[in-house]
């Protein structure tokens, strides 16, 4: 075993690891920590692909950001616990079952057929990742990459019209709401038959 | 050598923890979205693994792509879920049957 | 002058306008404007069905009055706005624009409220059905066949009895679920003949297999529609809980279109599968005949009575259709053949008539009493003697009675069934027996007798509306009776064509 | 490498659409309530404009751009603008509505075009990134306009439930899409083609499809893949119901064709099995279970899980015609999905939702010409001639015959018999039963306008449906 | 000839020109004009009649035979209306148009003041015209329009007092009845069409001597001499319009109607239509013995058991339609032993004999107030003098007394039978002789219990008795004559001349008149003749019988009736025939129905498979949408089991 295999098996055992974890966890702030882990140990295996510029995005953004995002979402709402756990071990064989079933089909398909495929050769130290995937972004991939500064608009609007409140905790009147109401918005008549009794 | 297959296998596996978790994690919301993370990012492993062997930097571009989309995801998920807890006072998917049949 | 007009199509789209117009007058109450335009129409349609007759050419077995329009064409799908009469659908066509003037009349004064859609219903329901009988495109013709539904689900829904709602589900999804695997086989066969023409389907090579299975599409659309046992349940519920005019389009027209497709579909697209299947034809047809007229024997309500009376008497007319095979193979020759069919058809004209006519004498009753029970009344005769003295008439008529249309087909099919088999005519005969008591049994109850209660005590005899409507009937039934000849003369040599295609084999 | 200029005409309107959701955006923060109007005539003309650029730029010819990330041909430009259309007539119906409800606010507008800008890119999309992308946008779109209204319970639960479903399957799409990419190594819908017809990795390409078809099927709602479409159905408000209904369907179809057939081909004989499967699963499962329901909302939900089962037929064909017969269903069913929420629309009002069956009980009293609308509709949708809808199944039905899947057309008509019956029970509620609310029908003279003309187009191209016909058989290239 | 034609034509629509005035114009033509117009009409034709009769019997004009219209033409067979005039037609005519006439004229007083005077008048014509068209058919579906008309007719009549309940039942039983016969009779019709293509009696009975070999397979595997077949299905016809057992059952029930109908209808005229149509048929009976055993075998059941009935019964009425249904058995018996004129002969002298019985049974009726039961007349004599006559003549016509018309023609027959050799001949003989006692037995115990012995009536009736006015006395008179006279006029021309010639065909092995003919010498050769038969005594014994029971020793039959409960009881029930209809046939088929109904269309076709299937898919998916549960995680679920077994599925094919 050289020490890029030994590496490989280091960081995709240990993203294994933390990705069970994440889903097994009780407290979803540990949870949150392990797929903190699994995102860095995967930007390990990116390195290892080459993909360098990739694996810095993915522990910056995702590190940085998104999970922030998502430990802030756990803090905020304080949550309790006990009832999110209710069924876990009783859904576990069930859970398991799957899982290994869908593995299995999986490795046996890919495990086969790429099983042999040519193993490039690397790239000197002169080669430029990020470079690289620049200079295609902004040329060849220039629509997608404009749709996904739309796509992140489209986020920014909707994150804030869902949950900004406008002037939250002050219980305030409505006096153009309150004198366009009419009888019909607020009743509604109906027609019930006298109890029988 | 780390035949093209070790990373398909890993991402495979990781993909299969994130059904997995899917079926275990049945009742908090936060920890769904986190498989699907999970699973987002087994994805990308096999995108990078592929962009490597294949020497096609298209893949890697495909996962500059999630990666930006996934972040987008993940701000409105969070929304809405701080929506509906602000309307239910919970995330329990348990309660969350009011539409049904 | 008639010759160039586009006759079919202003018989078809007058009285769908015109319903259009009639449902503008939006008259919710008894509104006289809506009643004075719907009947106008369906006399100008009546009118317009006559050129109909008089100009048609019945020595030949021809398409007449056709019209041909390109109207969906892309390159996998051809329909064609393509219609002609020949002198199978003709008269169906005159007894439908006739029935459907009755029928306005029949709902003058006793339908009150929504008139203008009432009316508008059946004027539609008219122009489709003559749709039905003149389109000659597969496809054409099963808009129209399925687009008449819609009109008649509507009117028993709103103006039938108690049950209507399980009435006209019923009736809607049963004649849909037959329909439907038609509409399968048709396209099936446009992909062989690449054409939707019936002319073209009828030349259409198709091996056995093809045709026992386009035949059993087929026979579910029809058989529902006829109907034929055991797909006959609907009818009666339909018929019980429909408004008067309802029943009588229903017994008078609809019940031939099922007919008229075996005719014009079942037995010249697929005369190998007819002549393969034509045993469990006959058998339920004659299933219909006496199982069907034991239950109509034991109906209380009077027109369900009639329903069933109804079912039973179709069943002649598939029975007359698919005799033919059996007549050739006991007897090698054709000879009677033609008699079964064109006796099937007279059956299904005269049909129209009397069940017509019977449908609306129990309106007339229905009307004063509200009550279709037949214990609810007895001693009609004494308060109601002309009213009573037409029942009997169409009663007789029901009984086939010669001199009365209701002999004639019966008559000739029994004769063509003896030369298929004396057991298929003494089945048949049968008829004779159980038809005259279940019917005269309902005329001895409801007319004959003590004046029964106060209620029938009470009953007015027939205002001139209702005397015309039933006069009308009357002189139908009677002339049919004594002298069908110019019926027979322009069916004949369509009949005979058909007989001539569907004695090749398409094999 | 070199840089080239794009060929940026070929996506004018997407430009300007994009452009205009921009614009909406920002002069929607300088209105006040009551000029909000004119953010709604913003959208409006967004859409007339969108509509005039590609139309007076159509053309037969396939023209690819970006690097071929993006391609412009007939079909393309034919769905965009039933696209537009549809949103127009979404956004016109929604006035009412959300004026009503204190939802008429910019954001449905501005999603509302993102969304419809997501459908272009997913129309036109060459690339399986584009495709993403577009999906994507879309559904982000949606996910917070079902959110929208914030205090609704139903709303939100909804639109968790459409998001972490959504979620679950675009991450499965993805994966598809990676295994497709390992086997040919392209993103290319062009070159992807190619590969498939040459390559040795069909187990791989097959692996691969599965996971594509759950996500098309996901966005279709196809049975086993549907479950969100019922609750969202319901608990979205009427409006982004109405939006859901309507146009993104038109882009799922263009999302499969560009997917299976520009792309897939080769692997036809898989994913027409794969497809049967899913069409008989949806025909079964929407009409039987629509049977069971009491709301509208959900009921026209089932209703659309087993169209889109018919709209598979078509598809799965895999032939040119099959394509046109499918395309014709999904623009039938744009416009009487259209319909029927917008008769949803006409009946609610401020603090009432006329979703529940029995609120269009006797409704034939109340308005005999909206029951006639909503009778056409009904019909439509059962597959009755002289309807559009009648001609939809038909188209379907007569490809699935033409490719010998005689058995599979009877299957379908098989469930359109069920079918009938809850449609059915529509028009008896209509016409057969006194009304329990006999409250005058009150709103704008456009929406009644728009609704009729809805309605009575159904009508007219159920007599005449040849140029529609025609124009899907063209757009699609099989003319 | 046209001329000829146009007067066939006008003997037929005379009367139903009068019976549509009347009936459709009562109302305005008012009484008289009713009566007036139709006895107009069919005196008309009973004129017209005499003047055909004396053209073809006597002047010997050729027979006519021609097409009036083409009712249709299909399948190259043309389906006619048409008149076929030779003299047994011609004699037919005249009986019936006279009887005919007598009726209208006897109906003025009889139905004096009842409501439905004018419709009486319209039905009765309508009757004749329907006769007519029977009698003058020349094909066989014309016959079967006459035949079914008749019935019809008899049914509005029968029924014709529509509020008692009796009436109204019996004209449903006579019309089915009827109907069981006419199934035969279309079938045999459809035989006929089959095996001649033609309807023509000209056409099939030339074709008919061709086919006497032809045999037709009606059980599979048995094959059967078509002659055969299609002469029992005609006859089976002939037995439910001439009431032979087992469809004599409607003839009884029948004397519900109004009298004078049952002397026109259910004694003269349209039961004799059965009679009237096997000789009618003659060339096609003959070339089957088995079928004319089957007839003579039919006819003397009738003719001895139904002669037995008429000892019980106690309605004045009731007696003389069991004598009709007794004599109808003589006459059919004739028929079955190849002496068609002898059967004709006596449905003639018997029109006349037996339309006088019914009406001088109408007359005692009408001075009885219509009281019809005889234990409460007696002593009618003085009273009535004319209706007492011409009873007493009536009745020994019946009996066969020596001279009378009945005798000729009911010697003949027993003579006839005596000859005959066809199977079951023997039988008949036997029957037809003991009929004769019972005949007379019944008809004088009739005669003396209604004009002789005790008055039984109240008081207040026998205040009222009087004789009946002109209008029924003189018809009474003018069928009288003939009763008396016309089987001495016509015995030698109709049996044993060439009367019938060409209108009536008997091979000659079983020309069994011809036989008789060889020793005939004269009407009063044949009383002579008659005297030193059996039968003559017998008539006398009977009479002499019921003198001494009835008069004598009224004790005895009461004595009999206690002693012979059983006997008494199945006459009384007329055998059972009644009961076993009523709980087999009509009680069965409702079962039967209500059966096929309850069980077949509402349990199995509605309520499993129909209303079984709709609610089971309702059920279905009232259960399946707890599916959709409405949590997230199952929703979850099932796209990653839906992921799973696709993957499962279609990797696993490929792998």
């Amino acid at each position: 075993m050289g020490f890029e295999q030994f590496v490989f098996y280091v960081f995709a055992g240990l993203l294994l690891f933390a990705g069970a974890m994440v889903i097994t966890v009780r407290n979803p702030v540990h949870a949150a920590m392990f797929l903190v882990m699994t995102f860095f140990t995967s930007a390990g295996l990116w390195l290892m692909l080459e993909a360098e510029f990739l694996a810095i995005t993915l522990v910056l953004v995702y590190v940085g950001a998104v999970m922030v995002l998502f430990l802030f979402v756990v803090m905020m709402l304080d949550i309790n616990l006990v009832p999110l756990r209710e069924g876990f071990m009783r859904y576990l064989p069930v859970g398991i079952l799957v899982a290994l079933a869908m593995i299995i089909m999986m490795g046996l398909v890919v495990g086969p057929e790429f099983g042999a495929h040519p193993v490039p050769e690397r790239h000197g130290p002169d080669y430029n990742n990020t470079a690289e995937l620049g200079s295609i972004l902004y040329t060849v991939y220039v629509y997608p990459f404009e749709l996904a500064a739309v796509i992140l608009v489209v986020a920014i609007i909707a994150a804030i019209s869902l949950t900004l409140r406008r002037r939250p905790l002050v219980k305030h009147q409505d006096p153009d709401a309150q004198i366009a109401i009419r009888k019909q918005d607020r009743l509604r008549i109906v027609k019930m038959d006298s109890e029988k009794k | 050598m780390i035949q093209l297959s070790d990373y398909l296998i890993v991402s495979a596996i990781l993909f299969g923890l994130s059904v997995a978790g899917i079926f275990l994690n049945r009742k908090n919301m936060i920890i769904l979205l986190m498989s699907i993370e999970l699973m987002l990012l087994a994805v990308n492993i096999n995108f990078i693994a592929f962009s490597y062997y294949l020497g096609d930097t298209a893949g890697q571009v495909f996962v500059f792509f999630i990666l930006t989309v996934a972040a987008a995801e993940a701000a409105i998920g969070l929304a809405i879920l701080v929506v509906l807890f602000r309307n239910r006072r919970t995330i329990n998917v348990q309660d969350m049957d009011s539409l049904k049949g | 002058m008639f010759s160039e007009l586009p006759l079919l199509s202003l018989l078809i789209w007058t009285p769908i306008v015109g319903g259009g117009l009639v449902l503008l007058t939006g008259g919710d109450k008894n509104s006289l404007e809506a009643k004075v335009i719907a009947l106008l129409i369906s006399i100008v349609t009546f009118g317009l069905s006559l050129p109909l007759w008089s100009n048609f050419d019945a020595t030949t077995a021809v398409m007449q009055f056709p019209e041909w329009h390109k109207w969906i064409e892309i390159s996998s799908f051809k329909v064609n706005y393509h219609l002609g009469v020949d002198g199978i659908s003709m008269p169906l066509i005159v007894l439908t624009t006739f029935t459907t003037v009755l029928v306005v009349l029949a709902g003058w004064e006793v339908i009150k409220t929504k008139t203008a859609q009432y009316l508008a219903a059946f004027l539609i329901m008219e122009g489709l059905m003559i749709g039905v009988f003149s389109a000659l495109d597969a496809m054409l013709f099963y808009v129209f066949w399925e687009a008449m539904l819609i009109p008649m689900f509507i009117v028993i829904g709103i103006w039938g009895g108690p049950r209507r709602v399980y009435a006209t589900i019923k009736f809607f999804l049963y004649t849909f679920f037959g329909s439907v695997f038609m509409l399968v086989a048709l396209i099936y066969m446009f992909f062989q003949a690449d054409s939707f023409a019936i002319l073209d389907l009828h030349v259409l090579k198709l091996d056995l297999t093809e045709q026992i299975l386009i035949f059993i599409a087929f026979l579910l659309a029809f058989a529902v529609k006829v109907p034929m046992w055991p797909v006959h349940t609907w009818l009666p519920d339909a018929h019980v809980e429909a408004p008067t005019g309802g029943s009588v389009i229903l017994a008078a027209i609809m019940l031939k279109l099922g007919a008229y497709g075996f005719l014009r579909f079942s037995l010249p697209i697929t005369p190998d599968a007819s002549s393969v299947l034509d045993g469990m034809m006959i058998a339920l047809s004659l299933i219909a005949v006496i199982y069907i007229g034991f239950v109509a024997l034991v109906q209380q309500d009077m027109k369900k009575l009639i329903a069933y009376s109804s079912i039973s008497h179709m069943g002649f007319v598939t029975l007359g259709f698919f005799l033919a095979f059996t007549i050739y193979d006991n007897t090698g020759s054709w000879s009677g053949a033609a008699l079964g069919i064109e006796g099937a058809m007279v059956q299904m004209i005269s049909h129209g008539f009397v069940s017509g006519a019977m449908f609306l004498s129990v309106g007339v009753l229905y009307d004063r009493l509200h009550s279709r029970e037949i214990s609810d009344y007895g001693g009609v005769v004494n308060t109601m003697p002309v009213f009573a003295a037409f029942a009997i008439l169409f009663a007789m008529a029901n009984a086939g009675l010669p001199g009365t249309s209701g002999f004639v087909g019966e008559f000739m099919v029994i004769l063509s069934a003896f030369h298929a088999n004396f057991w298929y005519a003494f089945l048949a005969a049968t008829t004779l027996i159980i038809g005259a008591a279940y019917t005269l049994w309902m005329v001895k109850r409801v007319y004959f007798g003590e004046v029964a209660n106060d209620n029938v005590a009470k009953l007015k005899d027939l205002n001139s509306r209702e005397f015309i409507i039933l006069g009308l009937l009357a002189i139908a039934v009677l002339a049919l009776g004594v002298y069908p000849a110019p019926l027979l003369e322009v069916m004949g040599p369509t009949v005979d064509n058909l007989l001539q295609h569907i004695g090749q084999s398409k094999l | 490498m070199p840089f080239a200029i794009p060929n940026y005409n070929v996506a004018i309107p997407e430009m300007f659409v994009l452009g205009m959701a921009c614009l909406v955006l920002i002069v929607d923060l300088f209105l006040t309530e009551r000029s909000r109007t004119v953010t709604y005539l913003l959208s409006q003309a967004t859409m007339v404009g969108a509509a005039v650029l590609t139309l007076t730029t159509y053309s037969q010819e396939v023209v690819l751009a970006f690097s071929g990330t993006f391609v412009r041909d007939a079909m393309g430009d034919v769905l965009k603008a039933f696209i537009y259309l549809s949103a127009f007539i979404v956004f016109l119906y929604a006035k009412p509505y959300l004026q009503a409800r204190k939802l008429f606010k910019g954001e449905f507008y501005v999603l509302g075009l993102f969304g419809v800008l997501g459908m272009m890119v997913l129309v036109s999309a060459h690339s399986l990134l584009t495709v993403y992308l577009g999906l994507e946008l879309l559904a982000l779109s949606l996910y917070a306009m079902v959110a929208l209204q914030r205090d609704s319970i139903f709303a939100s639960e909804s639109a968790m439930k459409y998001f972490i479903l959504g979620a679950l399957a675009s991450g499965m799409l993805l994966y598809g899409m990676s295994m497709l990419y390992g086997a040919t190594g392209s993103l290319d819908l062009g070159e992807i083609s190619r590969e498939v017809a040459t390559t040795k990795m069909e187990l791989v390409m097959v692996f691969g499809l599965v996971f594509i078809v759950v996500g098309l099927a996901f966005k279709l709602g196809a049975v086993p893949f549907h479950m969100w479409m019922p609750d969202v159905y319901q608990g979205a408000p009427t409006a982004v119901t109405l939006y859901i209904a309507s146009a993104p369907k038109i882009a799922a179809f263009a999302m499969v064709i560009r997917l299976l057939n520009d792309g897939l081909y080769g692997l036809h004989m898989h994913w027409q099995d794969m497809l049967v499967i899913l069409a008989i699963l949806s025909m079964a499962v929407g009409n039987i279970f629509a049977i069971a329901q009491f709301n509208l909302k959900r009921m026209l939900a089932y209703s659309t899980i087993a169209h889109m089962g018919y709209l598979l037929l078509g598809i799965l064909t895999g032939s040119g015609d099959g394509y046109a017969a499918a395309m014709f269903y999904t623009l039938s069913y744009a416009l009487m999905s259209l319909g029927g929420f917008g008769m949803i629309i006409l009946l609610s009002r401020a603090g009432f939702e006329a979703d529940r069956l029995d609120d269009f009980k006797g409704l034939n009293e109340r308005s005999p010409w909206y029951a006639f609308m909503m009778l056409i509709l009904m019909f439509s949708m059962a597959g009755v001639p002289p309807f559009l809808g009648f001609w939809a199944k038909v188209s379907v039905l007569r490809e699935l015959i033409h490719v010998d899947m005689t058995w599979l057309a009877i299957v379908a008509v098989v469930f359109s018999i069920i079918g009938a019956f809850y449609y059915l029970r529509i028009v008896k509620l209509m016409y057969f039963d006194k009304a329990e609310d006999n409250s005058e029908i009150k709103q704008d003279l456009d929406l009644h306008v728009a609704l009729s003309a809805n309605s009575l187009g159904i009508l007219v191209l159920g007599i005449m449906p040849g140029p529609l016909m025609a124009l899907c058989a063209s757009a699609i290239g099989v003319m | 000839m046209d001329d000829m034609k146009d007067i066939y034509l006008l003997i037929v629509l005379a009367p139903l020109l009068g019976s549509a005035i009347a009936g459709l114009f009562g109302k305005y033509i008012g009484r008289s004009g009713a009566h007036w117009v139709t006895i107009i009409g069919v005196a008309t034709s009973t004129i017209l009649s005499l003047i055909v009769f004396k053209d073809i019997v006597i002047d010997g004009a050729p027979v006519f035979n021609e097409t009036i219209y083409t009712w249709m033409v299909v399948d190259g067979v043309r389906f006619e209306v048409g008149f076929l005039v030779d003299s047994l037609t011609a004699m037919m005519m005249v009986v019936v148009t006279f009887v005919s006439l007598m009726v209208h004229i006897y109906t003025i007083g009889y139905m004096h003041d009842d409501p439905g005077y004018q419709r009486f008048f319209s039905y009765i014509s309508l009757f004749t015209f329907s006769m007519l068209m029977l009698v003058m058919a020349n094909n066989f579906m014309q016959l079967f329009f006459g035949w079914e008309a008749v019935g019809l007719v008899s049914y509005l009549l029968i029924g014709f007092w529509y509020k008692k309940p009796t009436a109204i039942y019996a004209n449903l039983k006579a019309f089915l009845v009827n109907r069981v016969g006419d199934f035969g009779f279309l079938l045999g019709i459809a035989a006929v069409l089959m095996y001649f293509n033609s309807l023509d009696y000209a056409d099939v009975f030339a074709a008919a001597p061709l086919m006497q070999d032809m045999t037709m397979q009606v059980i599979p595997g048995q094959d059967w001499s078509l002659m055969a077949v299609i002469g029992i299905l005609l006859f089976i016809g002939a037995m439910g319009k001439s009431a032979q057992v087992p469809l004599h059952v409607w003839l009884p029930d029948s004397m519900e109607g109004p009298t004078p109908i049952s002397a026109l209808i259910h004694a003269a005229t349209m039961v004799t239509a059965g009679i009237f149509m096997v000789a009618r048929m003659s060339p096609l009976y003959e070339l089957s013995e088995t079928a004319l055993s089957v007839i003579l075998v039919i006819g003397s059941i009738t003719a001895l058991f139904m002669g037995l009935l008429g000892i019980v019964q106690n309605d004045i009425k009731r007696v003389v339609a069991y004598s009709t249904l007794s004599q109808l058995g003589y006459m059919v018996v004739a028929l079955g032993a190849s002496a068609y004129a002898a059967g004709v002969f006596h449905l003639m002298t018997h029109a006349f004999f037996k339309a006088l019985l019914f009406l001088a049974a109408g007359s005692v009726i009408i001075a009885m107030h219509h009281e019809q039961d005889m234990r409460n007349m007696g002593g009618l004599k003085k009273y009535m003098p004319i209706t007492y006559w011409t009873m007493l003549i009536g009745s020994l016509a019946l009996i066969g007394f020596p001279g009378f018309a009945g005798f000729f023609s009911k010697d003949a027959i027993i003579e006839a039978v005596h000859h005959s050799e066809i199977a079951g001949a023997g039988f008949a003989y036997f029957s037809v002789v003991v009929g004769v006692f019972i005949t007379a037995f019944y008809s004088f115990r009739m005669f003396f219990l209604v004009f002789h012995g005790k008055e039984r009536m109240d008081e207040h009736t026998r205040s009222h008795i009087h004789e009946s006015p002109w209008v029924v006395t003189v018809p009474l008179i003018a069928l009288a004559i003939p009763s008396i006279i016309i089987g001495a006029i016509y015995i030698g021309p109709m049996l044993f001349g060439d009367f019938f010639t060409g209108a009536i065909f008997v091979l000659p092995e079983h020309d069994v008149l011809g036989e008789i003919g060889q020793g005939y010498s004269g009407w009063g050769g044949f009383i002579l003749h008659g005297m030193q038969g059996i039968a003559v005594y017998l008539a006398l014994a009977g009479a002499g019988a019921a003198w001494y029971l009835y008069m004598k020793r009224p004790d005895i039959p009461t004595m009999f009736k206690e002693k012979l409960s059983i006997v008494y009881k199945v006459l009384d029930n007329k055998y059972g025939f009644d009961d076993f209809n009523e709980k087999f046939f009509a009680g069965g088929s409702r079962r039967l129905g209500g059966a096929l109904w309850g069980v077949g269309d509402v349990k199995i076709i509605d309520g499993f498979v129909v209303n079984g299937t709709a609610k089971g898919v309702v059920w279905l998916a009232g259960v399946l949408r707890n599916l959709q549960s409405g949590f997230l995680y199952h929703y979850a679920f099932a796209m990653i089991i839906g992921l799973l077994l696709l993957i499962i599925l279609f990797v696993m094919t490929i792998g």
